[in-house]
């Protein structure tokens, strides 16, 4: 079936077992499109893979400025790994800003791929290199890099030369030209790209022309990798050897809204999603809007507080109300959450967290909403709070979040981050019978009796029942005011008391149906690597090199962080030190020693970058022999 | 609730009292707000929804307190989002019949913009603003609806912002149903307090309150038995804008604007508007008509059932794109348009 | 500063490069904000005010950004809040020029509340109002003043509100200064931009601004050479509303409503509407004019400098309060009414 | 001058030193003013005092109910005291509604003065005791304190016989009347209360009518503790030994807005306050609007958000930016915070605090803000915050708040509560000339050179220049988006990192300025009671009885909460045991233990109620003989 030249090339390529290759060019040069064509096909091939897309703020920055370049990055592996990679192995530049930005992540020896077209007095001018200076003809750079120069965009010109499209959208197709070579040089398939070339511009939007004009540049970009071997050797890297199953690719975006919908199946409810647009939560608002065919309602408010307000109207009606958005609308939001948690209804409140404070940096990742998350509301105003670590992981913390949510009658917060939520790794797909059903009741009159009172608690969950409007007989009223258990308003200073600690109690109580915290490594030993959230990745893979190298160094990852799983403490107290890498100032590190009085060293790095694995070791084992790290 | 998405008609004859819940009712003694509450429990038997089919909702304010005092489902939430809340529960379940009950302060200052947004979409739900021109619960700063120069707490040498007009506000916001009625006019309360709640879309009623606390007489100019006739004109569908005690005088409109007339023996009536609750171009002139300069409308001042109501068309949205069999799409949405397989240690595919 | 209350004037002749700071601006090639920020910078050397004395505020979105690209004092706060930054440095310093440049989502969405109350106070400030009609900087979804039925990135089967109409929420909010321009419209954009940051009090200019990334052409309709005649009236204070490439046809008003007429041989153009910038109540009708029913207004549509600004009164209440000398006055507050002096160890007063 | 009694029948009372004494009644029967003005004649007296006035939610709910129930208690004696008393010595009802909510106050063995005529049957089942039942005739009652009924309203009515005023009028001189027997009761001159009248009801008002039934109501009150022999002998609280000075009563809210003021002056600039109204922080708008003449500026902005953003724009523009609200208000300013933190601009926000979550109890007290002041903003966003001790610290607080956000251009969060605000005490009246100035500079562009960039930091402070628009040469932009140096915007991740630390240190460095933690009782011991905001006086009591029980227990008092004083840690590690007594979940303690690792103790009543004496000491005494606590 195959007709791609695949079949007939693959000689004998070297076997090389990771590779990391990052695009980039400018905000108008489809980086991100090359990129995830570039993932789906490792994916189909088999390999596994993490992505780390990065793009700026503005939407097209002038073309060649630095601050306009856009970077896909993608590590494909033939072993499981869990990070994009440190650092870049092959760089395709399609322009010089792209280059000069880019350029300090490549590898000692790595390849870089340069469209030397662009390399023009004026380009190289507009993205500040000084004049008369040409990185190309830069001795040291060429002798630490291997570096490419190829003309690009002449190649793909003259590869549609005959083509009756405009030059706009032949300059258009240079993306799938380098995508063709890179694809040569991993000796990788070109169908996935072809039909998805042929699936986005054939059928509805009708412009098979351009489909065609980009499949013949991408086939004459892998051609030029045949012909013209200007490359090292073709490499392979063979499909890792994953747990048996079904799999496909996903980011943490679309994990988090299908997670979402399988919960409202399963707890036979709707989702009500309430939101307002903002970096890098949008993509969850857009994939629900698209979901009506599941039975989601979208709604886009005016701000986040009328969203989260929305999303507590939807859930007091009945259904599973929830809001997104990132960290300053989660600040927003705070007013309404002391509500929902006097209220006692159920609620998901997702915050995919950006680099802060304030504005701070819309497209970046950091971690550091999770003191927020915790405190930053009025008053003893205890939530759940939950974390994926990984894109995949999203589904399983969005069927968590709702479960909790409904089960505790409380808001959940769920803490994904900018890393997570725009990057792709290869997921097996559950069956959904393996997706434990969500219970949910809402009682009638007849059932609770004529003794009942709105707040009577739920001895195991420590939870008022869910009581819907439309139910006959159980007419009553709930506010923000400090309430009886029959939800009137009670001033009485003991009940406030008691209904603080009930509160907090119900909220403690969810550890009672949460997995324990999982050790990877010894159980014991003398370092234990802490993490929570996207920096999953990047600690696992340290601490499995730490030990790899005959350190003792184990990891752990905190997905549920309020309430922390039960066995915490004892995981901890294990270890003879424990250490906290966060992209904050020590959040997490915060509650482990005021929870645990664990002296918890921290490894704090605030860059709006996703932690760097070399960087982790170097810490990690400077503190283990001796040389500080900031406690 | 009825499948074919209204709330049923309720079989069993209800009374005010049906709808009085078991709270004391905290009001100061003399507060407008109970008038208001009164009306609504005589209101609403009438129109023959059941009673678990209400929702009251509300924001924070003295005003805000009347959900605890209806028997029906209410939520007092928090200040100025109200309607942000209502619009969830109409989005969630649009069989239920909504009603928010709230403060100038409450809908005009820091809620304005969720008011604003609800009446813009057309949401299907009742506002009702106890307008007492003060914030009564936090005793007695200006509100949005006070009058430029008004000395009070935080204003002691007078306010130095002019009053949101609240019928001008909704106009803008393209309020499909507005009306406005004065707390001690019980058959003109309730009169639009059944119509706001029978209108499909968002309904707005404006009720000069009295807050004898902090704003004592604010609206006696157009509160008072004696002077009410010359202060108001009661607006009827399809009849001339007549007022004053002998029913003498009268309203025309020119160049968009009102001018006051005296009617003549009855012979010029012919000359004056008549008014048409259907005609949105109007409500512009009724809101410049503001004592002391000209009486004050009351009554159902626009009405347009026409406009579909936004929690309808969300559902239909949803209900159009449904699919039966919701497990078999879930499990197709779940592979995504690219999966593969993985068998026990593969080592390479060729 | 002058002590009179007023920037004061330039004396050195500037030109727009002066008012053009050192950072590249970043918006997409192709921007409509591109034209706003060249008329912007035209038009302000000809005001004669110094560059120090200004200070542009803006909240987030593309249009936002605005501020960085002026070289003048500029803020750029958060997502909605910039009226509300903007009143508190008025009410500061009353003597800068403040103007605050945004997009339809801060001003009318999230920060639907700050506009209307700004204006409703009158604060001294400009707030032009990039209009792309869509969320720009969050890649395309709607906005409040998208069309109904609007295909986006969250509406994928068309949006279900009803959009607001920036003009009708100006006037509800008695802003005292309303205009609008389009960004390809140079001369336009420069006679609005100057007249409103010289008006005394709010002034609300609302560009039509092309987002060609997300919503190209929306404004097409009234922004291309063709059909701008037919679909734009230009507003010229004292003469009658005259549009079309031949300038034969024109509008009247009628109970309130706008008809569309046809000017034969320029004789009747006597029963058209003159244009009276001082006459608010026909901003109202001037909101009613859309496309495709009617040409869309140009130009000033409405302007009274008579209402005193909020920022000015409350300076002058501080002002006419003010003691000589206060040291001596806090002395006294410090002590207040009743105090009561404590010697060394003393036992009881009797 | 003495027109009053009090000089003619001074003879031999009884010397006690300290009295609680409790007013309560309904809404409208003048509680506080009652309260008020015996508080202003003890201050005048001479004595120390400590206030706690207590009233419902409702502006006057109806007449009889107990919801509707206002209270006012004083505590003033001859001793220095710290706290409005836990236990009533004497309760003053004026009818069945306050006697039932306040008689469980009263110690064994307090006088209780009731308006006899009130308990009526229809009274006593308005506020819900059971038919047919009178507390007045209830042998317990009546053996476990003295009860004594009094027929005041037929006495005041009486009294007033020949008035023209209407019976409304003269009923409302009721409170009066009592005021009146307890002054007798405590031997107390009547001048201020008279004085105070005439000030009220005559001049501008011009009701000198009214003044006159009250003055009159007063003396027959007087006279008739004098005749009727119904009370216990006299008794007499002598002056309190106070430092020697100017003295006057001064309420927390009173002395806020008389140190920002006071602050503004000292900086040579306006205060701009902007603020929305919101109980209990409403006063502080209404006592600068009222101080125009010192030059403040009020803003009653149209909500929260809009409040903080003028503030902010305020300061901008070159006054200084002061907002204030109660907690579910500050977190509705935790986004601008953000904003704040980022421009780097002088700004003072004040909380008042209430019980929550949500709306809670909005007249009751609380210190559960902390964490949320502390930490409840998106990213890492650090703020100073400080906590005033007692009603008349207010002053000294917000001079330091001023101080500290101009010197370090940041926001300075001021943790105020309700029984702070509300409370008043005696106040030494300091000499403005020992307040210090307060230095401010706008640099101009002479001054700072060519070099200069916006975000420039001055070594010492670690803080940016406050820079003026309308300043030639010097404009510049600045915003919420992460900058460089410049204030423009930058998306480099090292300049990320970097800026986060810095303004992180910033804050820090404050701890250089602020002065050290001092200890009450000796410098280590076993236990040391840790507190700080409105617990001041309950802690410092406790710890004082302790000692003086031969217990060896210290106190200290946070009054900066954020930095610290640097000698906290040295303090806290000299005792065996720290106890940190809080009305929250335990807040400081967290903070506390996860900075120091040590393992402080919580004594945590959550009640909207100042903490009781009593309580401490018991829980403290059980600590410390091991019975428990709350660790
Ligand atoms: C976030 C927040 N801000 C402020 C308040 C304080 N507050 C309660 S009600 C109210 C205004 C009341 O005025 P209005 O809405 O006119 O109602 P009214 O009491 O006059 O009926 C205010 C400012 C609050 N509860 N929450
Ligand atoms: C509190 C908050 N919510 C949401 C956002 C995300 N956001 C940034 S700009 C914007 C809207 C932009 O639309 P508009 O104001 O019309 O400006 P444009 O980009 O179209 O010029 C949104 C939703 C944000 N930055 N902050
Ligand atoms: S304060 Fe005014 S509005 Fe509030 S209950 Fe009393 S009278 Fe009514
Ligand atoms: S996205 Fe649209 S509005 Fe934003 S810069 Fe680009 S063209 Fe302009
Ligand atoms: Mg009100
Ligand atoms: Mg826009």
């Amino acid at each position: 079936m195959t007709t791609t030249p695949v079949a007939e090339h693959a000689a004998h390529p070297t076997t090389i077992d990771s590779v990391v290759i990052r695009f980039c060019g400018d905000s108008g040069d489809g980086m991100q499109l090359t990129g995830s064509q570039f993932t789906e096909t490792a994916a189909v091939f088999g390999n596994d893979f993490a992505t780390f897309p990065d793009y700026p703020a503005e939407i097209r920055a002038p073309k060649g400025t630095t601050y306009g370049v856009s970077g896909f990055q993608v590590h494909f592996s033939s072993r499981d790994i869990h990070t994009h990679g440190d650092d870049v192995n092959v760089l395709v530049a399609m322009n010089p800003a792209g280059f000069r930005t880019n350029i300090r992540d490549v590898h000692p020896g790595g390849i870089v791929i340069v469209n030397e077209d662009e390399f023009t007095a004026s380009q190289l001018k507009k993205c500040g290199y000084p004049d008369g200076y040409n990185p190309l003809q830069d001795d040291d750079l060429l002798a630490r890099y291997e570096i490419l120069p190829i003309p690009m965009s002449r190649l793909t010109r003259e590869s549609l030369a005959d083509s009756e499209m405009g030059a706009k959208a032949i300059d258009r197709c240079r993306n799938m030209y380098a995508l063709g070579m890179v694809y040569w040089m991993y000796d990788r398939p070109l169908d996935p790209t072809i039909a998805h070339l042929n699936r986005k511009f054939g059928g509805a939007k009708g412009k098979p022309e351009i489909a065609e004009i980009n499949i013949r540049a991408l086939k004459a970009g892998y051609y030029f990798g045949e012909t013209a071997e200007v490359f090292p050797a073709k490499m392979r890297v063979p499909p890792a050897k994953l747990e048996a199953g079904t799999y496909r690719r996903i980011s943490g975006s679309e994990a988090m809204v299908l997670g979402l919908v399988t919960a409202g199946h399963k707890a036979g409810k709707r989702i009500v999603y309430a939101s307002y647009p903002i970096t890098p939560a949008s993509n969850i608002i857009q994939g629900l809007a698209n979901l009506k065919r599941l039975g989601a309602k979208t709604f886009q408010a005016e701000d986040e507080i009328a969203a989260v307000c929305a999303a507590i109207g939807a859930s007091y009606a009945g259904n599973i109300g929830v809001t997104g958005t990132s960290g300053p609308g989660l600040a927003l939001k705070a007013e309404a959450l002391g509500l929902a948690v006097m209220f006692e209804l159920p609620l998901v409140v997702i915050d995919v967290q950006r680099a802060g404070p304030s504005t701070g940096m819309p497209t970046k990742t950091e971690q550091a909403d999770l003191m927020m998350a915790m405190h930053g509301r009025s008053g003893e105003c205890p939530c759940i709070v939950l974390a994926p670590r990984s894109p995949g992981d999203c589904f399983g913390m969005a069927v968590e979040a709702v479960r909790l949510a409904v089960r505790q009658c409380c808001p959940v917060i769920v803490l994904s981050d900018a890393y997570v939520a725009n990057g792709a790794e290869p997921w097996r797909v559950p069956d959904l019978d393996d997706v434990p059903a969500i219970e949910v009741r809402h009682p009638s009159r007849a059932e609770v009796g004529e003794d009942w009172l709105r707040y009577t608690r739920d001895a195991s969950t420590g939870a008022p029942a869910w009581v819907l409007p439309g139910t006959p007989g159980l007419e009553h009223r709930i506010g923000g005011l400090e309430k009886g258990e029959d939800g009137n308003v009670s001033y009485d200073p003991d009940n406030h008391d008691r209904m603080t600690r009930l509160r907090a109690e119900k909220i403690a109580k969810a550890a009672e149906v949460i997995p324990p915290l999982e050790v990877r490594g010894p159980e014991s030993g003398e370092v234990l690597m802490l993490g929570w959230g996207g920096t999953y990745g990047a600690i696992t893979t340290a601490a499995d090199a730490l030990r790899a190298r005959g350190r003792s160094v184990s990891s752990a990852h905190l997905r549920y962080l309020n309430p922390m799983p039960s066995n915490t403490e004892a995981v901890l107290r294990s270890f003879d030190r424990v250490v906290v890498p966060e992209i904050n100032s020590g959040q997490l590190r915060m509650l482990i020693r005021s929870r645990f009085l664990i002296d918890a060293a921290g490894i704090n790095i605030v860059r709006g970058r996703p932690l760097n694995v070399d960087t982790l070791i170097e810490r990690v084992t400077e503190l283990m022999d001796g040389e500080g790290g900031a406690a | 609730m009825s499948e074919n998405g209204d709330a049923t008609v309720s079989e069993v004859k209800l009374s005010a009292k049906d709808f009085a819940s078991d709270q004391d009712v905290r009001w100061c003694p003399g507060c407008g707000d109970y008038a208001v509450l009164a009306a609504m429990r005589k209101a609403l038997p009438r129109l023959g929804h059941k009673k678990e089919d209400y929702v009251f909702v509300s924001g924070i304010g003295c005003a805000a307190r009347f959900p605890y005092y209806m028997d029906t489902y209410g939520m007092h939430t928090i200040h100025g989002r109200s309607l942000a809340v209502a619009t969830g529960i109409k989005i969630s379940n649009p069989d239920l019949k909504v009603v928010v009950v709230s403060g100038d302060g409450d809908l005009l200052s820091i809620g304005a913009s969720h008011t604003f947004h609800a009446m813009r979409r057309n949401v299907d739900l009742t506002i009702v603003l106890l307008n007492n021109r003060i914030y009564g619960l936090t005793k007695g700063q200006y509100s949005p609806t006070s009058e430029y120069g008004k000395i009070t707490a935080t204003t002691p040498e007078g306010s130095l912002d002019y009053p949101v007009n609240p019928v001008s506000f909704a106009a803008a916001a393209g309020c499909t149903f507005i009306a406005r009625a004065i707390d001690v006019d019980q058959p003109g309360l309730d009169e639009v307090l059944r119509r706001a709640i029978e209108h499909k879309g968002t309904s707005f009623v404006e009720v000069y309150q009295d807050c004898n606390i902090f704003n004592h007489g604010a609206w006696f100019y157009a509160s008072q038995k004696d002077s009410r006739a010359e202060t108001t004109v009661q607006l009827r569908h399809g009849e001339p804008l007549v007022y004053g005690k002998d029913r003498d005088r009268g309203i025309l409109f020119r160049n968009g604007r009102p001018i006051k007339v005296t009617v003549e023996g009855g012979a010029s009536a012919s000359d004056l508007v008549t008014h048409d609750e259907t005609d949105r171009s109007r409500v512009h002139v009724y809101s410049q008509m503001s004592h002391p300069d000209f009486p004050e409308v009351m009554g159902v001042l626009y009405a347009n059932p026409e406009r579909r109501t936004y929690d309808a068309m969300v559902d239909e949205q949803v209900r159009n794109a449904e699919v039966e069999d919701r497990e078999a799409e879930l499990r197709r949405l779940m592979k995504g348009s690219e999966s593969w397989e993985v068998h026990e240690t593969v080592d390479g595919p060729s």
